[in-house]
């Protein structure tokens, strides 16, 4: 019988740091869900949801039971325990990607030093669960989509961390509460202001990483149906789902860590500052959708490979400069 | 990891698969677009063979909704095939409702009425504003950009609810009878449509605004799908995809039928015979028709709005008529041939997309999947029309 | 019977075509020819810039008729090339080589009505179901009227001219 | 194409993005235009001209028969043959010379023999509105209705009897208007 003293502190507090995650991300998710259909509504001038609860607010809870509740079916010829694996994939390293995110001034589950790699390493790994979704599942359109999928990654994933060195240089840590703390609560203070390029690239970059319009190629419906999950039915469409606004939160909050300055704000900071930053830029991005049309691959490539690869490589060999020189 | 047991399954592919000759090589992939498929509009199936993301070569596959309307028209009286006319081509519904009774008219030597005339080309012209809007709408929908769809029914709506008034229905109109209209149109009418005139101009300019000059949309369309003259002849494509190259061909003006003659407006014609020339034609064509419109509805005559001797279940005498109107897609075409009695011995209808689509495989060739969708949305069919 | 009703239609000679009265049918020009002559004229025509319009084809006592439509934009100006297809013959030329934009006309008209376009490249049912071999626009043989009844101004010839002379 | 050029074209690449933008922002604020259909309908005056399934018109001094003159033009003039009208031949009761019902009498007076509307019957599912019916017939007894919001579990509930409709409107709206006769009266 272990004695609950025993139980070393980290360890309970990853546990209930996860648990606390996971109602966050499932929140979110239904929250994300509500947010992008009302406001794709009311950008068409439709109401968007509007049956389920007082002006749909209930919606979300619909659509998770309808796709709880569906089968799940494995298409014929697919290779079941890949076909299966993916979503699976796809999802848990987001909640690793939660973990060193410092929520507030003293909501951070873990302050590692590396934190800032932690997030983009684990980030990654959903490329390779596209690529096994699209593949496994037998289906020509999946499989053109698991190779746009795997290219657009690969090219964004260059600019997006070039993109963040800059801040890492100023600040002279990774560690993400140390970056956070290196910014004043005034918007002046933040990094925006002294790094402007390097946050508008990374901004379009976290667009290409998560798939979404205008870089929704793996998934463009009107050219691959609906491109890597074509096949995927109830849950496994689910947890791509939920994946996929997991990692637009991830991606908002580190934009709001390194260049907005994180939970800080000019009065009363604190989470809320952090929670405004972050669903501020996720409107952004579903406002953005709903406004362009989608770009073409080669484009798409020509865009990171010939105008953010070098535009970001000039920024940090300036920044570089500035910082050696002061 | 491929399934060996696949083979046992019906995997060759279906007749059409089969056929698509010459057959593939082995290291290129047959993708079937369609029949289920976002920017096919509809059935349309498209067998592409691709090496990567490019398109080696394209065959179309028709007939998923063909319903025999050439059959038809031989069982049934010439009055009992209007009706069938509005769902041949159900955006520009009134242009095919023209080309038949044209034609059965010119047979009988039917003159119709001054404002018969005039209300034809108005209420035809609306038409096409609410084709082209859809176009518009469904084109924007097959670049990825989803908004202007809604914008663009919203706008369609205010159309559709002026031609309720007039013909009684909003899509599959059977308005146009042998010799006139089936119904006058009345002074709410005129105000509603100079009132929509008014508010379309804006509009029109928020689309350009909003869409035309967007930097991606200009980078999807400008230099995609070339077609040159060359193929256009010997495909006989017609309509805008025509005028996109360059070619002002237009029936209205080449060769003026009805009131056309008396109405001053522009064919406009770009030379840039790519998709974004298609796309500004039709976009132009918005404001001719806006122009047409206001123009009929000035001069329009008082008068009958429909032959007062005209026959209402005509027999024409025996004789071959070939009739042409400018519709939405291009020239729609109705030849016709009577023997005398009270039905039909034999129509053809020439429609205008079955052409233009007869060159996607010409056009669609060395392009890229995103190019093909590009250029298939360009080319504005309707699939009914094709497959008749 | 069946040739009485043709009138001089049959009277054309190879390398000529039979102008025909217009009248109010539509077309500027509307012409007889031979079956065997069509590649010949087909071609004299692209020289011309004519464009393709339509191919269509319809039953009667005599056989079957093809009507091909072509067009030129500059004027808007139609032609009507006929070609009568008698004693059962169901195979004709296809002018696909010429006009690529023949290919799904022929094979809509195969489709309704059976007829063979030799030298096609891919003849196979365009708008019907593969597996059944109907051809919907086909008479019953009551129902057949002669060239004559349907077509009254093919029995006006107004003048014989060369292939080589048409575009003038 | 030069460097002025060039940027030139990133700057309006750029700026039609910005645009783009404030457009849909602005759509945005704008109300919506939807109609929340169980709760509202369509107004009545955009119904104007819509054209619902065929109606019989009542005669104008007797609204429990139809003007219909069971000439059948309605029924061979539809493209889809969708109308049916069932008749039957109803003796015409006249008092013959003799003063008595005899047999003989009965036999001649076979041509005197009436026609009535039993039913007209419209089977909706085919209707395709093209308004011929309407149009052709000779004594204007069809008109459009304006039942425009229908739906129904079955086909069968799209087969309808217009003359049993046309009574049954009748008798509601007589209902209606006999306890303001008798308040008046």
């Amino acid at each position: 019988m272990i004695s609950l003293a025993q139980i070393p502190i980290p360890l309970i507090k990853i546990v209930v740091g996860l648990l606390g995650i996971l109602i966050f991300i499932g929140l979110n998710g239904l929250a994300c869900v509500y947010l992008e259909r009302k406001v794709a509504g009311h950008i068409q001038r439709r109401p968007g949801p509007f049956e389920v609860g007082p002006h749909g607010i209930l919606q979300p809870i619909a659509d998770a039971v309808k796709l709880v509740a569906k089968q799940m079916i494995t298409p014929k010829g697919a290779d079941p325990i890949l076909y299966w694996s993916a979503p699976i994939i796809s999802f848990a390293p987001a909640i690793v990607c939660f973990l060193p995110l410092p929520f507030g001034p003293s909501l951070q589950n873990i302050s590692i030093n590396i934190g800032l790699i932690m997030v983009l390493a684990f980030s990654s790994l959903n490329v390779l669960a596209l690529c096994l979704g699209g593949w496994s599942s037998q289906n020509k359109w999946s499989l053109l989509g698991a190779a746009r999928d795997i290219a657009q990654s690969v090219a964004y994933e260059i600019p997006l961390l070039l993109s963040m060195l800059p801040i890492v240089l100023l600040t002279g840590s990774l560690n993400l509460a140390d970056i956070t703390a290196y910014q004043g609560a005034w918007p002046w203070q933040w990094l925006v202001v002294k790094q402007p390029l390097a946050f508008i690239i990374f901004f379009v970059c976290i667009f290409a990483e998560t798939n979404r319009a205008p870089f929704d190629l793996p998934e463009a419906e009107s050219e691959l149906t609906a491109g890597f999950h074509t096949e995927y039915a109830g849950m496994g469409f689910g947890l791509f789902f939920l994946a996929e606004y997991s990692y637009m939160v991830v991606g908002c909050a580190l934009a709001t860590i390194l260049f907005l300055g994180g939970y800080q704000g000019p009065v009363a900071p604190g989470w809320w500052w952090f929670l405004i930053k972050v669903y501020g830029l996720l409107m952004v991005m579903i406002w953005v959708r709903w406004s362009f049309p989608r770009v073409r691959f080669d484009q798409l490539l020509n865009l990171t490979w010939k105008w953010f690869t070098p535009l970001i490589l000039i920024n940090i060999l300036i920044t570089a400069l500035v910082v050696k020189l002061i | 990891m491929l399934d060996t047991t696949l083979d046992s399954l019906d995997l060759r592919g279906d007749f059409y698969t089969r056929n698509f000759q010459p057959h593939p090589s082995e290291n290129r992939l047959i993708l079937n677009m369609g029949p289920q498929h976002p920017s096919t509009h509809g059935v349309l199936r498209v067998i592409l063979e691709i090496d990567g993301e490019y398109i080696v070569r394209a065959e179309p596959v028709l007939g998923y909704i063909h319903r025999m309307h050439e059959r038809m028209a031989e069982v049934k009286r010439y009055e009992q095939y209007l009706p069938n006319l509005g769902r041949i081509d159900y955006l520009h519904a009134l242009a095919w409702n023209w080309a038949y009774v044209g034609a059965v008219e010119r047979l009988m030597g039917l003159e119709v009425p001054k404002r018969a005339e005039y209300i034809r080309v108005i209420t035809c012209e609306l038409n096409r504003i609410s084709s082209h809007l859809l176009w518009w709408g469904a084109y924007l929908l097959d670049l990825g950009a989803f908004t202007p769809i809604m914008y663009a029914f919203a706008d369609r709506e205010i159309i559709m609810d002026i031609l309720q008034r007039i013909t009684g229905s909003r899509l599959t109109y059977c308005y146009y009878r042998f010799g006139g209209v089936s119904q006058d149109i009345d002074d709410k009418f005129i105000e509603q449509t100079k009132e929509l005139c008014k508010y379309l101009r804006p509009r029109l300019k928020m689309y350009k605004d909003f869409v035309t000059d967007n930097i991606i949309f200009r980078k999807r369309v400008e230099g995609i799908g070339i077609i040159e003259t060359e193929i256009l002849r010997k495909y006989g494509a017609t309509g805008p995809v025509l005028r996109g190259s360059g070619i002002a061909y237009d029936v209205r003006k080449t060769k003026p039928y009805s009131v056309y003659s008396e109405i001053e407006f522009d064919v406009p014609s770009y030379e840039l015979e790519d998709a974004f020339g298609r796309y500004l034609v039709r976009m132009q064509e918005m404001e001719e028709s806006l122009k047409i419109i206001e123009q009929c509805l000035e001069q329009l005559p008082a008068g009958d709005f429909i032959l007062p001797k005209a026959p209402k279940r005509p027999k024409p005498p025996a004789g071959e008529v070939y009739f042409t109107v400018e519709g939405a897609r291009g020239e729609i075409g109705v030849h016709l041939l009577s023997d005398g009695s009270a039905y039909p011995y034999r129509l053809k209808l020439r429609s205008p997309s079955f052409s233009n689509l007869s060159l996607f495989p010409e056009v669609v060739k060395g392009t890229l999947l995103a190019d093909a969708v590009s250029i298939l949305g360009s080319l504005d069919l309707v699939i009914p029309e094709i497959d008749r | 019977m069946t040739k009485e009703g043709l009138g001089h239609v049959l009277e054309v000679k190879p390398g000529f075509c039979a102008l025909l009265a217009t009248g109010k049918v539509g077309y500027k020009k509307q012409l007889f020819i031979l079956p065997d002559d069509l590649l010949n004229v087909v071609k004299h025509l692209d020289e011309c810039g004519y464009a393709l319009e339509n191919i269509t084809a319809l039953e009667i006592e005599e056989g079957f008729l093809l009507v091909y439509h072509f067009n030129q934009w500059n004027n808007g100006e139609k032609l009507a090339l006929k070609v009568l297809l008698t004693d059962g013959v169901k195979e004709i030329d296809s002018i696909s080589d010429v006009y690529p934009g023949a290919l799904w006309h022929e094979r809509e008209c195969f489709d309704f009505f059976g007829i063979v376009f030799k030298n096609h490249s891919n003849l196979i049912p365009l708008l019907l179901d593969p597996k059944e071999n109907i051809h919907p626009l086909l008479k019953a043989k009551n129902k057949r009227q002669p060239l004559a009844a349907i077509m009254p101004e093919s029995e006006k010839i107004e003048q014989y001219i060369k292939i080589e002379e048409l575009g003038k | 194409m030069s460097n002025y050029s060039k940027s030139q074209s990133i700057r309006e690449g750029i700026w039609s993005l910005i645009v783009g933008l404030k457009i849909t922002a602005k759509n945005f604020l704008k109300p919506t235009i939807t109609v929340h259909y169980p709760r509202e309908t369509v107004p009545t005056d955009k119904l104007e001209g819509y054209r619902g399934h065929i109606e019989l018109v009542p005669k104008p001094k007797d609204p429990f028969t139809p003007k219909c003159i069971m000439c059948n033009l309605c029924a061979t003039v539809c493209p889809s043959g969708c109308i049916k009208l069932v008749t039957v031949k109803e003796p015409i009761e006249e008092k013959s010379k003799s003063g008595t019902n005899t047999q003989e009498d009965k036999k001649t007076a076979k041509k005197k023999f009436k026609k009535k509307l039993v039913a007209f019957e419209l089977n909706y599912n085919y209707c395709s509105l093209c308004g011929l019916c309407v149009q052709n017939c000779s004594v204007k007894s069809l008109r459009f209705s304006k039942d425009i919001y229908l739906a129904g579990y079955s086909k069968e509930e799209f087969e309808y009897d217009l003359l049993a409709r046309l009574r049954a409107k009748a008798k509601v709206k007589s209902a209606k208007e006999l306890p303001q006769k008798n308040s008046e009266g």
